[in-house]
């Protein structure tokens, strides 16, 4: 247990000085000041150094080994993204500059949309969002403006049963009606269920491609043509868009808006959960809609133009998350065309490849090649008394990171596997190889699992009493 | 330069294992018809030292604020950020992590963000912080639909003197949802009118907006404005700098009921913008209509302490269209480096910064009100920042100080047309020196100095 | 167990690649071209990003926790310090560029040098010596210059018997011959025995202050006079300068010639053994025997000059260990003058606390105040059959490095202990907490202790095997 | 900034525990009259802040050669350095640890030291390599002596065509140790006359030194030579640069007895010199005698594979005046610095590097043969660098060069007289680029263009 830093502290340590002021420190002269201080720790650089490191040892990451959270995507975070983005040119910039100072950045803006725009096939981008459910809350604010624009009144939003829990929680926020449609028996999309589904009132399908089961709409063409033949849009969570660089391009069939995960797909680091960026793409009837400010090219000079009447507005204070952006397109500039199509090949050989060495351990529910992920489910050790959850803790004392459990929440007891395309054949072979021990382990010893984990830094946490009770805040009186 | 690591042989015994022949029999889910034809069409692939380079030269076509004499605030400052920030938050254990759903193998992750948790509490004087937003405009934004879902409906008032960028996300955030957004004009001394406050306090509130300080750098007076909306039965978001915190009465002090604001200040670099920091942090009464996450101390089954992610059952992964929020990714990292960049300062450092910027702002301040041919329409009840008034249009005057290596600040025109071509919003952080002062001083009064 | 590089290499796999030649590759037309190719490892740059990560986290170091390994001065490495050290402006010059060219660096050698010569008191400094031992080296061949000079054959050096291996080896390569002196009771130089030892033949005495017990020499001016009385110079080590900044300079007292280790006193990391560095600072009448080329100043212009028609020559072939020196005068320029006496006085009250905290858990051989260190005996364990080596692998275990054992030879058993000024009073209560607690245990738990370490990425070592038939280098047919 | 944590209060207690009421009673076994009068008159302490500013102008202050068009070689290289060489060394695991005396929490500097250790040994082809000297330089000079140890004395033949730096400290360690050094001239072409050594090995020769390529960048006939050397019964001294060996056949094919060079070009920074990495590499028979830490690999009581420090009996803590050397630190990081650049380039990636290099250099040798107005000595049996004579001083040259961003290579007439003043040594990595050369070639040309 790593004691917090209000524990630690103590008064009169310092961990940082700011040089001494050079002008005059009078008396704060303002009515309404603070009654009291705020209580921040005081801790010296050696301890605070010492804290984040014993902090930093508790943590499971990339550059620890496979990390196979199906639908998150956690690649390897090449070092020249993380040193070309520490350049100060880039975070130095205040978002007020005037343009002619950020030329640079601007240019890598632009080029940056461009790249995207060659890889999806959509007609323009906007880098605004923060996230992907930021990208999606922007994608359906445009399809709002875009009927409003065209004086429709749609209320629904079509979202397949597996989709992501941000999925519909984007829609809600925008005043639409989330409804949900059944996939079929083979975990996709029915057309003709859809086309029953689908009316005058509805706005959107929303769809995620490959969807959360890992599996390629086969039907993807009819799909869109059902939508659209309704007057429907088709907006696409890209956040699978690992199993589709250079294979299939969302723009060619008929995808009218689709986020990106740069954080997932262009290997920008997850951060313990953020920061992310989700750009929006759509197609040329809705370029009109998209955010501004966007950047523009004349001759080789970069502006931002706030030109938009129809534009939404803003969902973000200025230009997005712009750090993030370098390392994606020093990502994309890395690879080029081909390499980037050689991502997506090798994301789907290493799924296809660990779900055969897995699918007699474990159940599949559907069968046939996946794309850059697969989900299996746990239910075949539910007779003894085990579940997705008892095999995850198991791996942990393994010293591997578990998958994602539970979700989609179509399959029972699921266990959703991503290897992505940096892990090698004998890094997938060692998982594959520990997996099958613990489907093992399950029958001979089902005991241990459910004590698993037992070699991590903390064993089990009692999340019940956390809900119950949060505890939320350090209490004060601990300095 | 790829990074993918299999060779030949490794995808050949893969491919014999999967019983394809080629590749391209895994695609068989996708029509031929739907493949891409060609490749794509991207410039050719650069090895590490080439993207060095091409990079090396973009960062180069900018001019960086942080190394010239900024006096650009607005909601993104030039601060010192201690080397504790970026030897923590570039360790890899912590950017290369996912979100701490593993918590027993996530507890660095977890007990760093508890931190933060208890950080932002401190500075903002509130019972609870989640574990933090995108940033400081979509935590408002986010802040108003949370107030009109607490007050199941009604309005949202919103002082004139918010910043632009701010007033426009939370114009599509609402907009979006049907919120209706009323404007509070500000008073003559630049603070919010308080009689148009009240006057709109009549009809459905269900929130209104402080920005403290204001827009203009203006102190707000926070718990004459508190009494008056919560008189009403109205919520009080507080949309603070947390710097001005450590001198300012914090949102808890006047019993906000939500306080969010940008933490870029705390330790982030300006990077054009984005990544930021949103905080927010709320009464206890209103965490389970919080967005975010939120991390909780608890015990594991040998009863030693650890850290889980909890209420969930908020978020959008359990509660879908009913989550409070859609967000799901948020600025870990971030705030990361706000727990550092507060635990480095520490009680007396982070009043320090506050009070240089205080001194430093007020030292131009008094010296521009010594200057004949510039005005300062709002008097000195200022934190760090404040209007200045050119006679001619401000363009002009950053172009000459541009070329002097002063960033002269933001133009208000266009926003506020009521201040003249010639309003600029000058901030003044502890960064800044006395000669970058002066300098700013003897610009205005037209004899700038070569730097 | 982490398998080497070799065994997890796998041909065809890049981990770097250099951009492709822009200019044609023909075939290499030399003669005696290498048969068969090195056999280096095939790793992609995640598998070695993780391969160090592993390795990395089977480190104990300063980041961690105390270190308290007597004479060796581990304190906290300020993160500024490596931050300005990494500035291309210092790492990319080449050391033939010409002067204008490296200015800067010119100048902060001269600073060093003359911030140096303020510390000690000595007349002026060469930066070349790239480590203690080096340092040492280098100042006995401007002895040995110095008595050429003079026409003097000594052949004689002088040295306690508590001092540093490296003082005998050092004098040993320049042809000298080291004579032991044994410490007296107080575990210092007699005086007496001092006089009767020295003689014409005396080229040298050779100490270390505070000597390696952490004791200062009472006598110490009786001791000069007396040298130089017989026409000897005073060496002194100066690796324990971390007692002295402020309160003592060697100049100031008569020493001669001494060397400091800035990646002791002046916080450099020790970054696993090296790189360190040595400056040996002279007295007036030795100037003119320091290597060349000296870095000289004149109106703000700094200059290399090689003039120096006594100076021994080089000792390393270009200027010593540059990029140490930066973060040393980081140190100093953070610290300034009252900041440095500030870290030998705070570093003495640590030691002596804690010697007052252990002395009745351990033998305490010479009582009284130390300096910045002290040195206990385990021999008290001795009849539980526990050894200075047991206690210190039991502290593993508790999480804590181990001191210094079995130096100096003088004392048996010997814990040589050393908390630096940057420790805090917490850790340095932990730290006494445990080995009270081990000396406990050596009473009660024998065999525990015998055991240690067993948390401890391996246990212990089988040394004797290592020597017998050393593995020194993986062997080829791994790949 | 100080970094000491204690505060007044902890002093306080700590005095009270140890019994003195007063610092300076623990200074009492200081005579009074020797301690320090006032303080010390230094600088001003320095907030972090300011010292990031103090060094970012020191380092303003200089220019260089990683930023220009570099041919400057002569034992430091300007070449491309990964990525995770950097990632990989500034893991405060690895560069704040000390040397691995507690093997057991050791183990990762052990084992990367170990990889270290026969990565070398790969490269040169030798048995056994050390952990690591200061530098190629004095990794030289202690060959010397070790072989003279190992002969029992008799001279050391040095051959003229070595770097003028490493002679210095050469002439430095073997003067103090009182070996006498006979240097060997180049013959016509530039290589080490072989009838000269013949002679001078008829009288007793502990050990010749043979430069790999020698200092003028050319091949010597290094088997032939070797043949020579054995045959007069001395040992042979290799001082080769590790990245020729990629190409050229390494110290333990010609039977080298001891191998030694500067690894600086392994993924190290050229830092103005230092530090650097000293290499040492020896046929096993002669370990024993062999100066420096040397990691071997073991088991643990549980049978489990570890690294330990081993023949320390050869080492000054043990052996004090009768040890190998009196060596203690090392360059154990940079040591690291070179295992990681060596796995990352691997194999293909080394072999690459020196290709590129050969082609490059020869490509601008070719351009130079085709100019007017220079000469080349020496013919093109060179690795990647050669000498040109220009026909009036270098230094007029090297000025012109350098205000094109070009530095035009290492004057050699101040050591090399007899070559003349217009003399240079000009080295071209894999890091130059086609424009870059031909710029050199039109600068020699007298056409220089722009940059
Ligand atoms: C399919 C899918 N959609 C949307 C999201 C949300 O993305 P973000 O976390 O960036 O907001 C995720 C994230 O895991 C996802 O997997
Ligand atoms: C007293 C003393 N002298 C000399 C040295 C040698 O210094 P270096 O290791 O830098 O060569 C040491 C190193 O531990 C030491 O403690």
């Amino acid at each position: 247990m790593t004691a917090t830093v209000f524990e630690k502290s103590k008064p009169g340590r310092r961990g940082y000085r700011i040089p001494e002021a050079d002008c005059a420190k009078g008396k704060i002269d303002l009515a309404g000041l603070r009654s009291a201080p705020p209580g921040l720790p005081e801790m010296g650089e050696q301890d605070i150094v010492r804290h984040y490191v014993e902090l930093a040892a508790k943590n499971y990451h990339v550059d620890k080994g496979i990390y196979p959270l199906g639908s998150c995507t956690m690649k390897y975070n090449p070092l020249v993204n993380e040193e070309v983005a520490r350049l100060e040119g880039f975070t130095g910039l205040h978002p007020a500059q005037n343009e002619a100072d950020c030329q640079g950045a601007l240019e890598l803006m632009w080029r940056l949309e461009r790249a995207l725009a060659e890889i999806t096939g959509m007609e323009a981008f906007t880098l605004q969002p923060a996230a992907g459910a930021h990208g999606e809350l922007t994608g359906i604010m445009i399809a709002r403006a875009y009927f409003l624009d065209r004086g429709e009144k749609r209320r629904i939003v079509l979202i397949p049963d597996s989709a992501h829990g941000t999925n519909p929680a984007s829609v809600a926020i925008c005043g639409f009606t989330p409804k949900t449609i059944q996939s079929n028996e083979r975990g996709l999309i029915d057309p003709a269920l859809l086309n029953r589904e689908m009316t005058a009132e509805t706005a959107c399908l929303m769809l995620t491609l490959p969807n959360t089961l890992g599996l390629f709409e086969r039907e993807i063409a009819e799909i869109v043509r059902i939508a659209h033949a309704k007057g429907a849009l088709v907006y696409m969570d890209g956040a699978n868009m690992n199993a589709l660089l250079g294979i299939v391009r969302p723009g060619d069939i008929g995808i009218d808006i689709m986020h990106i995960n740069l954080h997932k797909t262009f290997s920008t680091p997850h951060g313990g959960g953020g920061p992310g960026s989700g750009p929006v793409g759509v197609a040329k009837h809705l370029v009109d809609f998209l955010p501004v400010p966007r950047v523009t090219e004349r001759k080789g000079a970069f502006a931002l133009s706030t030109d938009g009447p129809k534009s939404i507005g803003r969902v973000h204070p200025y230009h997005g998350n712009f750090n993030v952006f370098v390392k994606a397109y020093a990502f994309i500039r890395s690879l080029g065309g081909p390499g980037l199509r050689e991502v997506s090949e090798n994301a789907i050989l290493n799924a296809n490849y660990l779900m055969a060495r897995l699918k007699n351990s474990y159940d599949l529910k559907y069968p046939g090649p996946c794309m850059h992920e697969f989900v299996l489910s746990a239910r075949n050790l539910k007779k003894y008394g085990i579940r997705a959850t008892d095999v995850v803790k198991r791996l942990l004392d393994y010293g591997i990171h578990a998958p994602t459990v539970y979700f989609p929440l179509i399959v029972e007891e699921a266990l959703m596997i991503e290897p992505v395309e940096t892990e090698s054949k004998e890094t997938i072979d060692r998982f594959a190889e520990v997996m099958e021990k613990i489907a093992g382990e399950a029958e001979t010893n089902p005991a241990m699992l459910h004590e698993a984990p037992v070699t991590t830094p903390v064993r089990r946490l009692d999340e019940a009493v956390a809900a119950r009770c949060p505890d939320l805040c350090c209490p004060g009186d601990l300095e | 330069m790829s990074y993918i690591q299999n060779t030949d042989a490794d995808r050949k015994e893969m491919r014999e294992r999967i019983g394809i022949s080629s590749f391209d029999e895994i695609l068989e889910p996708i029509p031929e018809r739907l493949r891409c034809a060609g490749a794509l069409r991207l410039d050719e692939p650069l090895a590490e030292a080439g993207v060095a380079a091409l990079f090396g030269e973009l960062a180069g076509k900018n001019r960086p604020a942080s190394r010239a004499a900024s006096f650009l605030g607005g909601g993104i400052y030039d601060r010192h950020i201690p080397a504790l920030v970026r030897y923590v938050t570039s360790r890899s254990e912590f950017y290369t992590s996912y979100t701490p759903y593993q918590a027993e193998v996530s507890q660095g992750t977890l007990q760093a963000i508890y931190e933060y948790q208890s950080l932002i509490c401190r500075v903002t004087g509130m019972d609870v912080s989640n574990a933090s937003m995108y940033d400081g405009a979509t935590a408002l934004a986010e802040a108003a639909l949370m107030a009109n879902a607490i007050a199941k409906g009604g309005k949202v008032l919103v002082p004139r003197a918010l910043s632009p960028a701010y007033r426009a996300v939370l114009d599509c955030y609402t907009a979006a949802r049907g919120i209706a957004l009323e404007e509070i004009p500000y008073a003559k001394n630049g603070t919010l009118d308080l009689d148009r406050l009240s006057s709109a306090l009549k009809e459905k509130t269900a929130a209104v907006i402080l920005a403290q300080p204001n827009y203009f750098g203006l102190v707000e007076p926070s718990h004459e404005l508190a009494a008056l909306v919560h008189g009403a039965g109205s919520l009080l978001v507080a949309c603070v700098d947390p710097v001005s915190c450590a001198l300012l009465a914090p949102p808890g002090e006047y019993g906000a009921d939500i306080a969010v604001g940008e933490g870029q200040s705390l330790g982030l670099p300006q990077s054009y913008g984005g990544p930021l920091l949103g905080f927010m942090a709320v009464k206890t009464e209103h965490v389970r209509r919080m967005p975010g996450r939120l991390i909780s101390g608890t015990t594991d089954l040998d009863g030693k302490r650890g850290y889980v992610m909890t209420l969930q059952t908020r978020e959008q992964h359990i509660r879908r269209e009913k989550a409070t929020s859609n967000i799901c990714s948020n600025e870990a990292l971030c705030a990361l480096s706000a727990a550092v960049y507060l635990t480095a300062l520490g009680e007396q450092g982070f009043r320090e910064v506050a009070a240089q910027s205080y001194a430093k702002s007020h030292a131009l301040y008094s010296m521009l009100a010594a200057t004949k041919g510039c005005a300062l329409p709002f008097g000195a009840g200022f934190f760090q920042e404040f209007v200045l008034q050119l006679p001619t249009d401000a363009a002009g005057f950053l172009k000459d100080a541009a070329s002097k290596g002063v960033l002269g600040g933001i133009p208000l025109g266009a926003a506020f047309p009521e201040l003249g071509r010639g309003a600029l919003l000058v901030a003044v952080t502890e960064k800044r020196t006395k000669e970058e002062i002066e300098l700013y001083r003897d610009l205005v009064a037209g004899k700038g100095a070569g730097r």
